[in-house]
């Protein structure tokens, strides 16, 4: 029997990951003053806060799991309207589109969502794979998620996705920024790890750890 | 380094209110939204409407540029962050005087893409023409192949200052946005920090340089420069500020708008000494400063160092910079 | 903390060459002395000069408020040093007009000194009718007792506008006199450092401040104030600086000019949200702000903190203080 | 035979105290910081320097004790302007004018030229005694000078009113400011040493050191 995601999973997950991510914003503002300005932990904060106060309000009622993830998407763009901000709201806003209707969403509908996110992010942003951005850490997330079986446990799923982003955001470490503030470094951003990239990862692993 | 505030996390409404107390007459709050400052008189019918919008922590630097002959409004972000779509989206429609907007700001990620998303509002659901013009003169942040990809820093200013001017000639938006580029196809700049600058809500500064370091090129918001090094004179820093933008546009034979910035804490006094060298190195290079301005005119809070922008005049850029402007803080009248 | 300059012992010559050099049309040295800035038009044939005099590293105060509408010319002293006899004399030689020439400045012992050898020198010599006004606004120097002894800050400039707008209308020297001493009769200040500044020639801070400590009452040199203790929120440090000039001058009913004044380093920001809280605890009191000016108007180069100074207005000090003024680093035009 | 003070004695005297001055600068800054504004050092080291300098130029070359003075005088005001600066080159100028026509000095001349520099200094400063100023060591300097014998040796003339100029100095500490910047704080004044009266006592412990 293919593994499925409730919504009501869905919103314990998101709060749990939020949660997660806000607690841990200080190690992206230290990769970000690295690399950009130093604001994406609190970038995240004012996201993540965003999105717990949505579930805890009308998005949390919310039966359908595209809307769901709709509203907690635009709470995240108007509160942190950053360059991570922007693109963060438009993937789960798109993602959110992409799984209206649903009550419940199977793996494949969980991997395709993240894949509409992705389209969304570079047609939003501009930036190309290799470009040094989180996409670099989203694409093999994608791909781990798409080599799991139907019926593989959400924890095992969300782990493959975590440790394939991980090593996605490892690698932007070898990448020369093409976009954004860590552009502005030129050759100079080499050896640093990308930020959004690495927050990617956390989410991911987040996701892990609280999958049940 | 140390601050006079209540909340941090009130410094960007406190110091909002405290705007709009102390200049009843010159400016307003668009819709009842804080985040989104306009003229008083706005709109002004018939006249292409300018706006701006970026993080706060730079006044005069955005929203200071508000007012006659520049800007007829700005969308406030919370310190060094973008303004939100719908703020963006408010102050655009609060300006829009039926002639179109100009959507004139620097090139951040954050704020680019939000300023997309409220030009797609304003035109689908107000019939705003909409056009965008990104600010992109700092020479440190990328070479002349990627210009495109430059951040945009005190050059803003001359820009205001000359799309103001050619707005309120009753230009059309195409002609006004025209003038916008050209002034930025023509201006260049490049900074110096001296020391950092603490973002309220973070606490601590974004950046740490030794008791005798500089660091030649770093961006308004603490990013990082093209070299960091020992403290050198004031000509020295002069020199090395002014080679690149020199390098980058040729002006031998040429009459400039000069900016001599404080990033800040940096005092007066100190832009003085830089400029009193750059005249006669200028001259050595057969650039004529037709228009000085030295002040604090963009800023990142109490950062330590200094900016220098140039912009390369013809005769329609000398018109349009000429043109008296007045805001709460910007006073441009009949003397020079 | 680190400055922009080259040999510290040039830090003065270098920034008036540069200040000369950047407002040919607006100023000139009095008979080649860098030290005595006068407006380029200087005399003007009929009018009361006023000038002031004092050290360095104030920017604006002094030479800044050297311009139309405000002072005639300004004696230049090294940083925080007196200028010369010497100095001050050629300063009143060439701004005298014919009407005599008000000395109107800070109760400092060396100004007040040798702006005395001064007088004598220019009476003596030229013929020049001379009166002296002394600016003693700071109320943390002195109890209204001893309110004479007071050192002079900011509430200088209220001076220098209402002096400088009577003598425009070509009252007789006994009347601008009078009207400087009536605005400084309405005009109490007090401050608040939290960060020292460095005197080039020094180049160590005369004061430290813990990480979480602020000085109230410290004077623009770094003079010790009346209180040292922990840095408090804005609304704290607003109402301990307006208290104490409430205490000395009653406000109920009455309109002021209140001024909120960065010392340097603190951002324009942190004024405003100051600002925010005057407006409503001064409401709360029954005073109404007929004309703020929130900005750096007189500094002590980098140190942080700020000043607030208020004048009581009366029918005649609205009509001079309205009165249009233009200097290379204010400009008051027709908006508020 | 009553001593005397040569205009060439004079002027190496005053060289070396100005060299001293300049040297031990310090101490004043430290102690003008306290109670002032910390320039006093500064002020010295520009008056002092002026004055060497108008002795190695056309002063150094003046006949008149008197007139020599003078010109020190004047070239210590016009180059250290702050209140130490106006008040001591009102002294040596008055002081000068004492002298004047004189090519040698004999010690009662000598303290009258300072009675003459601390009246002069009272009427341009209008401080009093006892307002913990430099006059609270000069004052008792000279009494000291005028219980010296006139066949007194010129080191000890001067030692004896230095160590006086000192103990007035030290007195200071019980007194409340009563003038110029120290007097802004008010009873916070009391303790501490005013740096003027403390400038005087070092000008005549090297007068004493260099006298020969
Ligand atoms: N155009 C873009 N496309 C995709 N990702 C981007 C883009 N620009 C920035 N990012 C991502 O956002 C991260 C930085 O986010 P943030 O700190 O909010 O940026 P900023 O402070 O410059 O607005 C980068 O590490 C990168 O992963
Ligand atoms: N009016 C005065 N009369 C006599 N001595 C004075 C007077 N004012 C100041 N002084 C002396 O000058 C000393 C301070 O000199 P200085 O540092 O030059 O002053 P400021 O920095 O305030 O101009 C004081 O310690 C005091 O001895
Ligand atoms: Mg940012
Ligand atoms: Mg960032
Ligand atoms: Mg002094
Ligand atoms: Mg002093």
């Amino acid at each position: 029997m293919p593994t499925t995601l409730t919504r009501d999973q869905l919103v314990a997950l998101l709060d749990a990951v939020a949660a997660d991510m806000i607690r841990d914003k200080d190690e992206l503002t230290t990769l970000d003053a690295e690399l950009g300005d130093g604001d994406l932990g609190r970038t995240t904060e004012w996201g993540f806060t965003a999105i717990r106060e949505a579930l805890a309000g009308e998005a949390g009622a919310e039966p359908d799991m595209g809307k769901l993830l709709f509203k907690c998407g635009k709470a995240f763009a108007d509160k942190a309207p950053s360059s991570f901000g922007a693109l963060m709201g438009a993937a789960f806003m798109k993602g959110g589109m992409a799984l209206k209707g649903k009550t419940t969403a199977e793996l494949a509908d969980i991997a395709g969502a993240v894949q509409t996110a992705l389209d969304a992010l570079m047609e939003r942003g501009g930036a190309k794979l290799g470009d040094k951005t989180m996409l670099d850490a989203m694409h093999p997330a994608i791909q781990a998620m798409r080599g799991q079986s139907a019926d593989a446990a959400l924890g095992a799923f969300f782990e493959a996705a975590a440790q394939a982003a991980q090593r996605g955001a490892e690698e932007t470490q070898h990448m020369q920024s093409q976009i954004g503030r860590a552009s502005w470094q030129g050759e100079r951003s080499a050896g640093k790890m990308d930020p959004g990239a690495r927050a990617i990862a956390m989410m991911l692993a987040a996701a892990a750890r609280h999958a049940v | 380094m140390k601050k006079i505030l209540n909340d941090p996390k009130h410094y960007v409404p406190e110091l909002l209110q405290g705007l709009l107390a102390a200049h009843p007459g010159r400016l307003k709050a668009a819709d009842g939204e804080l985040h989104a400052i306009v003229r008083a008189d706005a709109p002004v019918r018939g006249k292409v409407g300018i706006i701006t919008g970026g993080g706060s922590g730079h006044l005069p630097v955005f929203l200071g540029y508000v007012g006659k002959g520049m800007l007829d409004g700005c969308a406030v972000g919370d310190v060094f962050a973008s303004p939100s779509i719908d703020q963006m989206y408010k102050t655009t429609k609060a300006v829009s005087g039926g002639a179109g907007v100009l959507h004139l700001f620097g090139n951040y990620g954050g704020d680019v893409m939000n300023f997309a998303g409220a030009a797609d509002l304003a035109t689908m659901e107000d019939d705003i023409e909409i056009a965008t013009v990104l600010v992109a003169d700092d020479v440190a942040s990328a070479p002349p192949e990627r210009a495109k990809n430059r951040r945009g820093v005190a050059g803003m200013i001359f820009a205001f200052k000359i799309a103001g001017a050619r707005a309120d000639e009753m230009a059309s938006l195409a002609e006004v946005k025209a003038a916008a580029e050209h002034a930025l196809a023509n201006t260049r700049s490049m900074g110096v920090a001296l020391g950092p600058c603490i973002v309220p809500q973070v606490g601590k500064p974004t950046f740490t340089l030794g008791e005798d370091e500089m660091e030649i090129g770093m961006g308004i918001h603490g990013e990082q420069g093209v070299r960091r090094g020992k403290l050198q004179t004031a000509d020295e820093i002069a020199q090395q500020l002014i080679d690149p933008i020199l390098a980058d546009m040729p002006l031998a034979g040429s009459e400039i708008a000069l900016m001599v910035n404080s990033l800040g804490a940096t005092p007066l006094e100190e832009l003085y000494i830089m400029y009193n060298y750059l005249v006669g190195y200028l001259k050595s290079k057969d650039v004529r400063i037709y228009r000085p301005y030295i002040g604090r005119f963009a800023t990142s809070m109490e950062m330590a160092g200094a900016s220098l922008t140039v912009m390369k005049l013809d005769d329609e850029l000398k018109r349009l910079l000429d043109a008296p402007a007045s805001t709460p803080f910007f006073d441009q009248g009949q003397f020079v």
